[in-house]
């Protein structure tokens, strides 16, 4: 025998029901409105089933609302999606390359140069071939640009601090190094400083190598236009911001300009001690 | 054929169609209290526009599987008894909560159908099952909810041959959907919903005893 | 000072003066003319011109013969270009089906279920890239799919015995792993037999495991296709014949069908042991 | 504009243009021995037709660097002295060779034009290097080949934008590739060559002496 979702449950206690409707399992249906009628749950069956629409609705509009929230997830598909094409455009491109160079000479590489090849007339079939193969590779790095554009679309939405502080790409790589804005939003900023960093972590910890000053946060300006010896103060003060920003995101939905102030008046501080010749403390 | 009580045929702009009352929920168009039920939305206005014998009399306990942004399943709860509508994505449930709101018979659940133990400590045993999942293997869905059946239910299943293999004749998917179904059920009636639904096959069925 | 291309020449060597025009070099460019005159290479400019025209005409034309008849390079390029393709539309049909299996349930994998996403309504921005980025790993495939034709075509016109015993695509792969066809052919036919597998094969030298017995011929029939007992002696047997036509095929350029019925008879004596129950001697 | 001897204008079905006289090479059309020397077809023919000082008088020993199928070098061959023919790639020399089968002036080379040394033990010092090379690099492969031309010497030189940088503009490109020219040549005079040929730069110039 199995049981009702209104087992053992208390009628009135709400959120004990939504859990139920949520997480309950039975391995056969039964006569539930007449069981919970029997156990008292209900006074009668019109009862029980007006109990049963205010539970249903109740769970699953916040199921629905837990799995739209979760859009990270589908920033963190995208942004993976992105490297991908990118990373096949690339090794496509010199696939490409020396095809190419085999047949006209060498006359270039990457991208650019599958894309100049698309304009070639064609003279035979392995010309043929080969444009068409071109063209495959430059569909795929126009591919990488659309999602590239859907991610600076949508990160705002999701991660709207973070988006302003970091920019929609890179914030879209944290949420997607993390495993979703939940996951960055508990990290501490130590970790986040770092994200991205993993081959450079593992060499130190195995003892070969300095720790990683800055994980994928190096590619933003304030830690890359910042002088080598200050870049580890810069990297620090902007992760701290950056965890500041993913928890707002996540845990409350406010903006925050204020974030952004503090952060560009400390860098603005750090990237001053290069003038002013000062060491770091 | 005569319709389930709580469905009529109302004239709209001239055209007749079948219509229930209740909410409207979809932009349909509206006559009083009765708005038109569009067999090309819904696969089982579909159904009952080519008089399949559904076996619908009104008020049936209702389980509906793939209930998406409920066009349909607004329809059956207009006429119907308790109807449990069961959604994966929940993109389309939104709407489905708007129209769950106004029926207090519908009641909304983003459950997995190939999943019937997620859902089985809520939905009691139905008259009628009714199925409309784009996913492959329906046949197997019908399977595992054949549970929910009572021994003289009805199974009204819309069969999308795409979702099913999507380079493959769809004559071909309906015999092999039609073969695995059959041995759970008895097929009574399956009629091509052409042409309100391109590839799909409408089926009426009633569960084997086990 | 630097020497002319007839320098040392006997003014009738035709075979030496083609062999100065492709691989002589200068560092800079004299009065050639008037050099071979006073060498007494030639009695007037005149006769000068016309024994450098010979001698050109002769010399661009071995050297078009020889470098035309590097197709087998193209036929390189284009296998790996469609391994390429495959690997990386499979690559983006999982990062399809991570996506589409957030977005929709678990509705399938691999380039099948990419394909189908190609079909569906859009919902909103997520859907519409979702079904861009199924539409590119589709497109990928679909360039796999026209490089293995181009291969078919192409195969049997560079190595005509080699692809009537292999197939075009295996005979393709054959020639990319040796890297041409004239590498090809100068390998020992054991060698050809565990060509492709390479892991297999460091394997065993490192002492980790016994010797493979076949590379990509696995992928024949006459070695799929036979009893695992028997099947180091079918790909012994295809290997010698395929090494035989790659010879055949890069110094010679004759058909020779025999090749493909001798193989037959062997493969089938082979075969034949399966029913006798004969045990490899 | 003297035309260079061997090099007149001529009547083809109603339009005057550049012919020289010798066997046709690619379909083009004749009036007699004279063949028609095409400035769509050919870069130095659009140079010409747009009046460009070349200093060509005829008899000249030419240098001619991305020969092709030997469109242009076979007209050049047709008024000029000893031509030297050189070209990449395997496919239109197949072409070329036959254009220089009826030309005992005509030496063609299956060469790279970006190493000189290849083929500096058998081409003279010239009086003029014409260049039509589709690469990148192309003021290089002019100052590569500087070597071979006298003192006053002349390089004509057809420049193609999109073969530099596809995705740069084509007057930007132009004014890179003078000023890299300029280190090792007087540019003489420069001329853009539509519309015969698309963001295509025709250039005059004369070695700087080292």
């Amino acid at each position: 025998m199995s049981n009702g979702w209104f087992a053992g449950l208390d009628p009135d206690d709400d959120a004990a029901a939504v859990e139920q409707i949520e997480a309950g399992r039975a391995e056969t249906p039964e006569n539930w409105p007449q069981q919970a009628v029997e156990a008292g749950f209900a006074d009668d069956e019109a009862a029980y089933y007006d109990r049963l629409h205010e539970v249903t609705m109740a769970a699953t509009s916040a199921a629905v609302a837990e799995r739209e929230g979760a859009d990270d997830q589908q920033l963190v598909h995208a942004v993976r999606a992105m490297a991908d094409c990118e990373r096949t455009a690339n090794e496509l491109a010199e696939r490409v390359a020396e095809w190419g160079g085999s047949r006209h000479g060498d006359s270039g590489s990457g991208v650019e140069y599958a894309r100049s090849l698309a304009d070639r007339d064609d003279e035979d079939e392995g010309d043929r071939a080969l444009r068409s193969l071109a063209e495959q590779t430059a569909a795929l790095a126009d591919e990488a640009d659309s999602l590239r554009a859907y991610i600076e679309r949508t990160a705002p939405a999701v991660a709207p601090n973070l988006s302003m502080l970091a920019g929609p790409v890179l914030a879209a790589r944290l949420i997607s190094l993390a495993g979703g804005l939940e996951a960055l939003a508990k990290k501490p900023s130590g970790t986040v400083q770092v994200l991205g960093a993993e081959d450079a972590l593992f060499a130190h910890l195995k003892g070969n190598a300095p720790s990683p000053k800055h994980g994928v946060i190096f590619t933003h300006e304030y830690v890359r236009g910042t002088r080598r010896e200050d870049r580890g103060s810069a990297a620090r003060a902007l992760a701290g911001k950056l965890s500041i920003a993913a928890r707002v995101d996540h845990y409350s939905g406010d903006r925050r300009p204020d974030l952004q102030a503090d952060l560009d008046e400390r860098i603005e501080r750090i990237q001053a001690r290069a003038e002013a010749g000062t060491e770091e403390q | 054929m005569t319709h389930p009580t709580g469905v009529e045929r109302h004239d709209f702009d001239g055209e007749t169609s079948l219509a229930t009352r209740g909410q409207p929920v979809y932009g349909e168009r509206t006559d009083g209290d009765w708005r038109r039920w569009d067999p090309h939305r819904s696969k089982l206005g579909a159904m009952l526009e080519h008089g399949m014998d559904t076996g619908l009399g009104g008020g049936e306990t209702v389980l509906y599987l793939g209930a998406a942004a409920g066009t349909t399943v607004s329809h059956i709860a207009d006429f119907g008894g308790p109807t449990y509508a069961v959604e994966f994505a929940p993109r389309p449930v939104r709407e489905l909560l708007d129209a769950a709101e106004s029926r207090r018979n519908l009641f909304p659940l983003l459950k997995d159908a190939r999943k019937p133990e997620s859902y089985a400590h809520i939905v009691e045993p139905v008259d009628v099952v009714v199925q409309d999942v784009a996913t492959r293997g329906q046949a197997r869905v019908a399977t595992l909810n054949k549970q929910f059946l009572t021994d003289d239910g009805r199974l009204l299943a819309a069969i999308k041959a795409r979702s099913e293999d999507v380079t493959a004749d769809p004559d071909a998917v309906f015999d092999s959907v039609r073969a695995e179904l059959s041995a759970e059920y008895e097929l009574l009636e399956t009629a091509r919903l052409d042409p309100y639904h391109e590839d799909h096959l409408g089926i009426v069925a009633r569960p084997r005893k086990d």
